[in-house]
């Protein structure tokens, strides 16, 4: 199931998500020979960055909830892993956060410099007080961050958005207004926070948490349906995807590409190769393709 | 119930002190349970830790915890009725093989807990023959001197006990002092310890045509294949491991040689194995 | 387990959501001898309005979707039931809402006179492009239309509230400050969408819904631990809560009384004497009480 | 599979019109079923409504809809190879009691559907012994003419079939026909149609100690009792109902008198009958 995207070709629809196994070449290697058409690497930050005491990630049964709290070697300490990956047989798309536009800005900038196919701006985590969300409830902020680091990188630039936006599609618009390439929707929910009741304490360090997996799908397929109605540019739809008819949901609602993150928890790494069997299977049954069924939710409405 | 899920708070039911380095915590709970598996433990403001699980029985188990940073300190000072989280059990353990004949069980100080439970479910009257080769720094980081039935073949850096010298000289020697028609000598070598050690015995096997399967830590969050923190080459040490076989081993990139720390920066093992948690 | 509650002595800790089951006296009453302390009223609006067409309401296994769309005689259609109700031996919270803040007042003025024991504004509700929400999102706004209803009134006022708001516990802040007695959270979470692929369309007639019951219980604890962190009035907390340890987690969290709504699907009307037996036990095993562990959460961190 | 999440979309296998207001729709899926028991019936792009199964057997099932708004006009409309989105079966169903002896049936109209694979399951050979009265406005709003072994009383409105008169007039003619020794003459009635016509059944039934049970229709939302649109009284429906014994009925409040539209205004019966969904 070949699919171009933003003039690449990659050999599957779907995306490995940004902090889910991606922390090196042999395992972004591994994703991508086990059915991902396209590995997002751990989110890559300005400075050396531990993230939070365990408990980080907590499996709830119905989908996650995690702080990890954005851990990078930072940007300038990945000399060897860029080595590494320079001599690839698979694209790869570099996921980057920084505290603030100048921090985007530097850490794309070198990051731009090292190939990777893409950059993902996560202005979406809600796992740390300094970083990141905070440009993605605010389109003014969103805006001026795809904007200025629009301008020193070389390759597609991919925003990727949080559901805690009151209104993720102005969101989604005003990075395509500042030159985004494509959207990635959704980073986690919430946040939430699960309490322990006998130690009477929050169980994650951080206290709160993204959710993601299977509980949040209804969340996503409405940021991405409500997405897919404002901007033009392709979307990237993930959020507890873990099956074919999932990821058909989720394409009918828009996206172009689906991500694939909490459910490798769920049905191992070879999830990809199964969700794609899946979709194939589905579209075959059904005699249609990715491309005719893409947005078909929104047919009957508009 | 302890599950893979949410931490299960429950009461440590009695700590046995080995020596000033190492305590046993026992936990009076079923869990499922396969040699070679560990689960998360969970101190509340303080951290959660991935331990094999040491001891085993159908409504108690145990986990043996070397002093060494807050985490291990705090960990070896708790006492009856204190409480703690417990997810999982989590990995795939030791394939124990069916029907082998003469099985080689190789221990670096530490390493002795994993392997423990294993020795003990080989030592059944249709178990096989097993050599259990048990090294340490010196006598009081010999783990459970008293545990099992078979004679183990002692080794101490200090010589404080046993052999002076390394658990590898000696597992060469009893290979090669195997008779000559046994081939290869044993079905399988175990092994968990320092990973310089376990690369070595794998070198050693590897040498001797004898499969072999060592037991690998990394850094861990989640436990579970998620999160990517534990990774070694293309292997995932907390689902896929963390024990490994020779023949995953023949491509792992990173074993013996690299490791990432907390940030997710890749390091060699000397500088992993120096850092400490604040 | 006698809770008071704004200087009303309750039977129970646990209230009845808004929109659930509470059509009329009957049914009410019905929930209230079920071992529900405070039953709160469906939302009464400002006009007669049907709401959506069906499906509004689907059960996703682990929570539900729904956009009922806000259904309501209108204020000045309820004669008959404020007759019945007037004779009633057990407490009722009115749950009102508005699409201005005039609407809400006059709303407000007119239900207040018929002598409920409590006035819940409904200012979070996702599911009607006019009504309720846009309120909700907005400190300020919140603020206007608090202070203006309770100028009206002459009972307690509990503000309720959505965990769409950026920042729910300046929400609640806004709210305490403008006078609320109690802040409630919270409404459902979301919105989200389902989309049927078979017929390739939303299974929503209004196509996006509130997501309620388990899958949101750890954002509503994470939203009622910011607002007890914010405010000194008190929260009933509700979202996902559907046994006993939910109820002692919400607590622990902060809250004062625990409200249940979609739990009435997974264990039936009698679910709140379930619940209450479930608390008392896990007291008692723990020797302790209610008040001992409300905020329970907050300890070790404050 | 159809269940009580999401509403399965399912082929129409077959369409049977019975006359210009009346047909079955058949569906080619197994379904859990007790007689009395609904299913929610989605027209994407319509509405969503609750029918009653009018047949079944294992892998096949009915549901009979009069044609009467914009919604059950779409519905008689569709044929085979159509889909619609089912989810249920909601509703507690018939108590079918456990060794009656006599029981009988009363249908006014489309009530005949719920009550169908009712008398089906009595008419087995250990089944009582089956009274049916059937009523409706004229001859071609009688449904299922040949579906059954037992005889049945039939009447109209306008005599164009049978008695000319109501069904309730031969139910009383035929309590009292009953030999005198006989008491209570029927375990049980069964009865759904208009709810006038129900609440007079009940009537009949209350004066004669004959324990009754109704199936009752309210606007519906969820179908299982959490949007409180469809209460009646302190009972939900959805839920508690669609069926209810003389016990219930007792102390329902509403019952033949008020319903709840669709905005939730409590209005007489006769209002919400006239009432028409846009
Ligand atoms: C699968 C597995 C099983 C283990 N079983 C045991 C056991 O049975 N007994 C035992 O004493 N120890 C065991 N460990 C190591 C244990 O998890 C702790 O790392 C160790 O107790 C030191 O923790 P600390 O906080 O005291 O020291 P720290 O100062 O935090 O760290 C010392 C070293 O421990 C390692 N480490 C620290 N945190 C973690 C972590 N979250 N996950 C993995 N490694 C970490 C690092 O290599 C670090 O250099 C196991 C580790 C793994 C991965
Ligand atoms: C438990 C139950 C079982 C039913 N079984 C059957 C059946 O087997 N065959 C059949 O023809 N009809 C049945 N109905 C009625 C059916 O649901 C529709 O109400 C009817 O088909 C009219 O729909 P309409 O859209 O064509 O008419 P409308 O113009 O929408 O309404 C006509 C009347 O139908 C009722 N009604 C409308 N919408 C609903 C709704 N969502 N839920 C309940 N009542 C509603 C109201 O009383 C209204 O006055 C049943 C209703 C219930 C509650
Ligand atoms: C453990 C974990 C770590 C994550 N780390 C990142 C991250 O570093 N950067 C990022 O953009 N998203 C991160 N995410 C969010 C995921 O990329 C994804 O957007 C989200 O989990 C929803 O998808 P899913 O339901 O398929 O997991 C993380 C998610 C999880 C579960
Ligand atoms: C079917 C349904 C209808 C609802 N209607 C209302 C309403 O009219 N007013 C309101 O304030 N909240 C309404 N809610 C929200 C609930 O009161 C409650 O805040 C939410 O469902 C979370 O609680 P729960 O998880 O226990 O259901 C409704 C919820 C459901 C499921
Ligand atoms: S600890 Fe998370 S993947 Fe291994
Ligand atoms: S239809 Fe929702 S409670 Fe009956």
């Amino acid at each position: 199931m070949q699919t171009t995207f933003l003039g690449k070709t990659l050999h599957t629809p779907l995306v490995l998500a940004s902090g889910v196994l991606g922390s090196n070449k042999a395992i972004l290697e591994r994703v991508w020979e086990n059915g991902c058409g396209l590995p997002t690497m751990k989110s890559i930050g300005p400075a050396p960055r531990e993230g939070h005491k365990n408990p980080t990630v907590i499996d709830l049964g119905n989908g996650m909830i995690n702080a990890v709290g954005l851990p990078s070697p930072g940007y300038l300490n990945m000399e060897e892993e860029w080595q590494e990956l320079s001599d690839r047989a698979f694209p790869i798309n570099a996921s980057i956060y920084g505290g603030s536009v100048d921090e985007f800005v530097r850490v794309a900038e070198f990051v731009s410099a090292k190939g990777p196919d893409f950059i993902e701006l996560n202005i979406s985590c809600p796992n740390s007080d300094q970083h990141g969300m905070i440009f993605g409830v605010n389109a003014q902020s969103s805006h001026d961050v795809v904007a200025a680091v629009k301008k020193v990188i070389h390759v597609p630039l991919i925003a990727k958005l949080t559901p805690a936006a009151p209104d993720i599609a102005g969101i989604a618009k005003a990075c395509e207004d500042a030159g985004a390439d494509a959207i990635c929707a959704i980073n986690t929910a919430g946040p939430g926070m699960v309490i322990d009741i006998e130690s009477r304490s929050p169980v994650l360090a951080f206290k709160k948490g993204g959710l993601s997996g299977p509980m949040i799908k209804p969340i996503a397929v409405r940021c991405v349906y409500d997405i897919f109605r404002s901007v033009s540019i392709p979307i990237i739809g993930l959020g507890g995807i873990s099956t074919g008819t999932d990821a058909i949901e989720i394409i009918m609602a828009g996206a172009s590409l689906v991500g694939i993150g909490t459910a490798v928890r769920y049905r191992g790494i070879t999830v990809f190769d199964k969700v794609n069997k899946e979709i194939n299977d589905w579209l075959a049954a059904h005699g249609t393709t990715l491309e005719e069924i893409r947005g078909a939710a929104h047919r009957e409405a508009l | 119930m302890i599950t893979q899920l949410m931490p299960a708070m429950v009461k440590v039911a009695e700590r046995k002190i080995h020596s000033p380095e190492f305590a046993t915590l026992y936990i009076d709970e079923p869990i499922d349970f396969k040699p070679g598996q560990f689960v998360m433990v969970w101190i509340p403001g303080v951290d959660e830790k991935p331990y094999t699980i040491s001891h085993h029985s159908p409504d108690r188990f145990g986990i043996t915890v070397e002093a060494k940073g807050i985490f291990s300190r705090k960990a070896v000072s708790l006492g009856p009725g204190d409480k703690i989280g417990i997810r999982g059990p989590f990995g795939n353990g030791f394939n124990m093989g069916n029907g082998h004949k003469r099985v080689a069980v190789v221990a670096g100080g530490c390493g002795m807990a994993p392997l423990a439970p294993l020795v003990e479910a080989f030592q059944t009257d249709n178990g096989p023959e097993t050599l259990l080769i048990q090294g340490a720094r010196s006598k009081s980081f010999l783990l459970y001197p008293d545990r099992f039935t078979a004679k183990a073949e002692i080794c101490t850096d200090d010589g404080s006990k046993g052999y002076k010298g390394f658990v590898t000289d000696i597992l060469v020697q009893k290979i090669k002092a195997l008779p000559a028609n046994l081939a290869p000598g044993f079905d399988m070598v175990y092994t968990c310890g320092p990973e310089i050690m376990m690369a070595k015995v794998f070198e050693i096997c590897e040498a001797h045509g004898i499969p072999c399967q060592v037991s690998l830590e990394r850094y861990m969050r989640c436990g579970f294949g998620v999160c990517g923190a534990c990774v070694c080459g293309h292997a995932v040490v907390c689902k896929d491991g963390p024990v490994f076989g020779s023949k995953a081993l023949r491509t792992m990139a990173d074993f013996n040689t690299r490791a990432l720390l907390k940030t997710g920066r890749s390091v060699p093992l000397n500088e992993y194995a120096a850092w400490r948690c604040q």
